[in-house]
């Protein structure tokens, strides 16, 4: 079978800048694939030409095996959800839905039904004869969805559609959306510059810098197994120190950084070279130490001083200021109020496992190419 | 906000909007009066100068031509005016800052120079069609106040509605039709009622291309000034006032007094 | 976007913009005429009527007298019109939709309507100061199409700006002075330009106020074609056209033109 | 010492409605207290009564034991940071900086070094001749902190400040902001929506819900002993579902709710009252079960299948479907890969402690009161 949508060798260029460069992405029918990066890293622009808002200035954009390049906006059958809804204000909710079966030459008595049958999808039945003005954001964010679900489209763009919602809201529309592109079955994807969000609901994860794709793979991957030091400071918290490699057979490695000995599992680079390394916040333990405990603490670990805790909730995240003065990011789990004990001025030891370990190419290296090409999936 | 020490504000708020409504005041006071001289304060009152002119047939007739001739110059300006402000408000081409002074050029020359240059034109054509050339140069003089307006509007659209619109299934017009004109409709009517009022109340173009046999109501109270200073006049003007406010007020009800003052 | 499409609108925008300016190119194609008579188009090509207006005192002493009765009406209708700006834009009290069609309503009057209520004002009070009473009608005139403008600009002013102000030390009126109108400055700038230009094209109210010792110079036209149609007008014409459209440009050049449109 | 600031039955009314109504708060010197709730809840209408833009309808404000209701705005020396920033267009940085200083007639010849201070102590010294329009959302936040503090108030107003800051900003802001709240030891009155960010960095958090104060605690007392249904939905995720007590006796309760027993510690209420029983999802441990285990799994435990999985990078956030159709969040730690075998469609048994399981006045009692009073803090 073809994949729904398939990009290849992407460009666009606006006068000198590149913003898109040479893009590669193939999203398999049914899947939910998320466009990852920092503001003006060329997502938004790779949406608006499947979407045919923006022309390539070179590659073929595929869907279903064949070229839409040179279909018109409104010929393309790809639906788009805005990041500012872009609710026709003077509509009710009902005609904002129809609008699109009308242009598409629905039979008039057939029009009612269906648009009664995805207002129910998104819970918005009974607010059918509102304006927009008249809605709640998350409301809002529901009727452009069904605006576009409506007319049945095998793929859906998302273009940062929860950004406007306030935080609680986002995790349940965000949450809803996954139920329903999984329920419908259709392909959508979804631009993004929320780390979490992406992690949540996405099959897998696009990041881009700088026009370019630099990794692609399922959540899990991009977070623990980073390409780049870029995707692994973009995803998440990470404590990541440049240094240089000591020591490195049979699979294991060990390098200097920021005052501590690292040991790492699967990990393969030449002896003297310069490499990151990376370990994040909630795989490094903690444990309260003698107030003049310090030296030499093993491989993997660290004796510092607390000089920040912030409360998450499921967890607390612990900044440590270790003696040479890096600081260390822990996020320790609340378990039952054993936290207090870690405060503020309190000293303690850090510690983690060599299997949690990433090593990246370090910043004189070849910059983007992982290191840890010889590791496997667990 | 502590809004209570803002009177003196508001004091000086009623003086200007007096000082600015003093000549209408005067206006229809003068109108009331029971003599047989324009003055203010008015003598006594009486409505016999509204019955005067309310049984003259010359005063309802010049009304009823210069409402249709504003009527017409009004249409010419929007039918002219829309493409002009769309492509205007698309505006990614070189030069638009210079279109735009452009097209409000004729907003601001003297109309005594446009009257001129339209009677140039004119006598060239040799066509003898007072009303439609009277039209056709109000619509000139009134599009650009329009194009001026609604661009500002259509500018303020958020160019993703657009959008929408073509992902939906609209072609590019059918966008422009449906969505977009609809989102700035009431820029679009406030824009339409000041040409309106614009045409409705030029005198000097009226006065140079019109000719003997077109006389609009401004023109009939030039004329009439000319002969007697009659209170007659401000009777006139004071019908003129109440209609204007009133369709100010009742534009206002139905958009919104922001669209208005913008 | 796909914006090669949209040629066909660009081609109406530019009819449109040359039906618009047809007046402005008739007029100065008929300046540069050899001949004595006004005519479009020009027979030959010749600068003789410029130097022959240039070289005429008339001419450059009602173009003094019309940019003075400009400034000054324009001080006025800003010194007037920024207060009730103020006032209208905070505006959370009653009354604010009927007071601004108030404000509104001399703007949608016929000037023939101010321009006898102004003379019966002034032949009450008797003063003999033509030049003071002029400005001052202008200033009616003109002050409440900035008002119109300044209101609106206020209005989009973020209300926490003044509040920031208020809350760093400023006093009530420090925090409009010193951050609120700084903020709407290419608007007000904007408006008083245009007020500006409303007074220094004014002709009705001007041939009914001025008096035989005051004369500006839409006057001198107006009084110019009664005698002879000598393309000298058309040179003056294309003078003010140039000095204008010159004005514009500096103005969008220094504001940007989204204010100007605006 | 009397404290910063005291509320005393604050009241705001807008005509019939009360959108403050009857607050009283406290806050210590140096302490960082949120003002935590919904849209509407009042909290900002509060800020705003303090910073003078708002005239209280009753109540008192004093400020270090003085009442300033009646002086203006200009004279409260207190600091207040704008949501929308609120930065003068027209004036540079370095002017924005100043305005406050030259209102307050500080000495001419002071002010360079003083603004030059406060700019290098946010990081913003280079960019002191820009225009506010030349600058990133995050420096903006930053000129607006520094423009607030260079008059050194001893109290600080914060309306949302980061709230138009994206995710990853956010966090690095609001660590920020803490360490120099910190550092300068003045006292902060923050505004926020999201509960995340209040307890990341508030020494306590008082909650709104439609004008009142539930809840005024310490972050994790908020998060793990919410006084009311409404704080337990608001802050964070909660498992929450009301049920019936079968059996109260030596500080242990029993509950039955969504087809389950719930078991409580050191919660009272009489037999046969209508409780909520609450458990946070990082407090509920999953463990696969086989395709046809069923029925009663004990008290504190439930049978059910996998219905969607979000990753959450630390975490994994598991919705199980119930055999009675109850939806049940855990919130799973992803163990160095362990996770994959938490597929949709896997079945599974939930589990957590009677020491995490809370119990709430129920839908039909006097709503508001915890039940859970005689609970001690471990």
């Amino acid at each position: 079978m073809r994949p729904e949508l398939e990009l290849r060798n992407l460009v666009r260029r606006y006068g000198e800048e590149t913003v898109v460069d040479d893009l590669d992405l193939t999203v398999e029918k049914g899947e939910l694939v998320s466009l990852l990066g920092p503001s003006g890293c060329g997502k938004t622009t790779t949406l608006r030409m499947v979407a045919g808002f923006a022309r390539p200035s070179g590659g073929q954009i595929l869907v279903r095996g064949e070229d839409i390049a040179a279909l018109p906006v409104h010929r393309r059958g790809v639906g788009l959800v805005f990041q500012s809804y872009a609710l026709f204000p003077h509509l009710s909710v009902f005609d904002n839905v129809a609008f699109g079966l009308k242009r598409h030459k629905v039979p008039r008595r057939e029009i009612p039904g269906r648009v009664r049958d995805v207002l129910a999808k998104v819970q918005l039945e009974a607010l059918a004869d509102r304006k927009p003005a008249q809605l709640s954001g998350g409301q809002q964010q529901r009727v452009a969805l069904a605006r576009v679900l409506v007319l049945e489209p095998s793929l859906v763009l998302l273009d940062e559609p929860f950004s406007n919602l306030d935080a609680l809201l986002r995790e349940t529309m965000r949450s809803e959306l996954r139920a329903i592109q999984q329920r419908l079955g259709f392909t959508a994807l979804f631009v993004t510059h929320d780390q979490e969000e992406a992690m949540a609901l996405s099959d897998r994860i696009a990041v881009m810098e700088r026009g370019r794709l630099v990794q692609l793979d399922r959540p899990e991957v991009v977070y623990h197994r980073p390409a780049t030091r870029f995707v692994a400071e973009f995803i998440g918290r990470a404590n990541l120190f440049g240094g240089t490699v000591r020591r490195a057979e049979g699979g294991e490695l060990e390098a200097a950084a920021a005052g501590i000995r690292w040991l790492a599992d699967g990990a393969a680079a030449p002896r003297g070279a310069a490499v990151d390394v990376m370990v994040r916040p909630d795989r490094v333990a903690l444990e309260l130490a003698a107030a003049d405990a310090s030296g030499d603490a093993g491989p993997n670990a660290a004796y510092g001083e607390i000089v920040q805790t912030e409360y998450l909730g499921s967890g607390c995240l612990v900044t440590l200021r270790t003696d040479d003065g890096t600081r260390l990011l822990a996020e320790v789990r609340t378990a039952a109020d054993g936290v207090a004990e870690l405060a503020v001025g309190r000293r303690a030891l850090a510690r983690w496992a060599a299997g949690d370990v990433r090593v990246l190419a370090g910043e004189g290296d070849d910059a983007g190419a992982p290191v840890e090409a010889a590791l496997q999936a667990g | 906000m502590s809004r209570t020490r803002d009177w003196p504000l508001y004091v000086v708020m009623a003086v200007v909007i007096l000082f600015l409504l003093s000549p209408l005041i005067v206006v229809v006071g003068a109108s009331v009066t029971t003599s047989s001289f324009l003055e203010f304060p008015p003598r006594g009152f009486s409505l016999k100068w509204f019955e005067e002119v309310l049984g003259q047939e010359v005063w309802t007739t010049t009304l009823i031509t210069s409402v249709k001739l504003a009527v017409v110059s009004m249409a010419i300006a929007t039918v002219v005016g829309i493409p002009c402000s769309i492509a205007l408000a698309r505006g990614d081409f070189r030069g638009r800052a210079a279109i735009t002074a452009f097209v409000l050029s004729p907003l601001m020359v003297p109309s005594i120079v446009l009257a001129i240059s339209l009677l140039i034109i004119y006598s060239r054509t040799g066509i003898d069609l007072p009303f439609w050339r009277l039209a056709l140069a109000h619509g000139v003089l009134t599009a650009p106040y329009l194009i001026r307006t609604l661009t500002a509007a259509l500018e303020q659209v958020d160019s993703s509605l657009e959008e929408a619109a073509r992902n939906l299934g609209a072609t590019p017009v059918g966008a422009w039709l449906r969505v977009v004109l609809p989102t700035v409709r009431p820029a679009l009517i406030a824009a339409m009622f000041f040409a309106f009022i614009m045409s409705f109340d030029e005198l000097v173009v009226a006065l140079f291309l019109s000719g003997p046999r077109l006389t609009t109501l401004p023109m009939q109270i030039y004329g009439e000034i000319q002969y007697n200073l009659s209170p007659a006049i401000a009777a006139v003007s004071t019908l003129l006032i109440f209609l204007t406010v009133a369709g100010v007020l009742v534009i206002e009800r139905v958009l919104g007094v922001r669209r208005l003052v913008r």
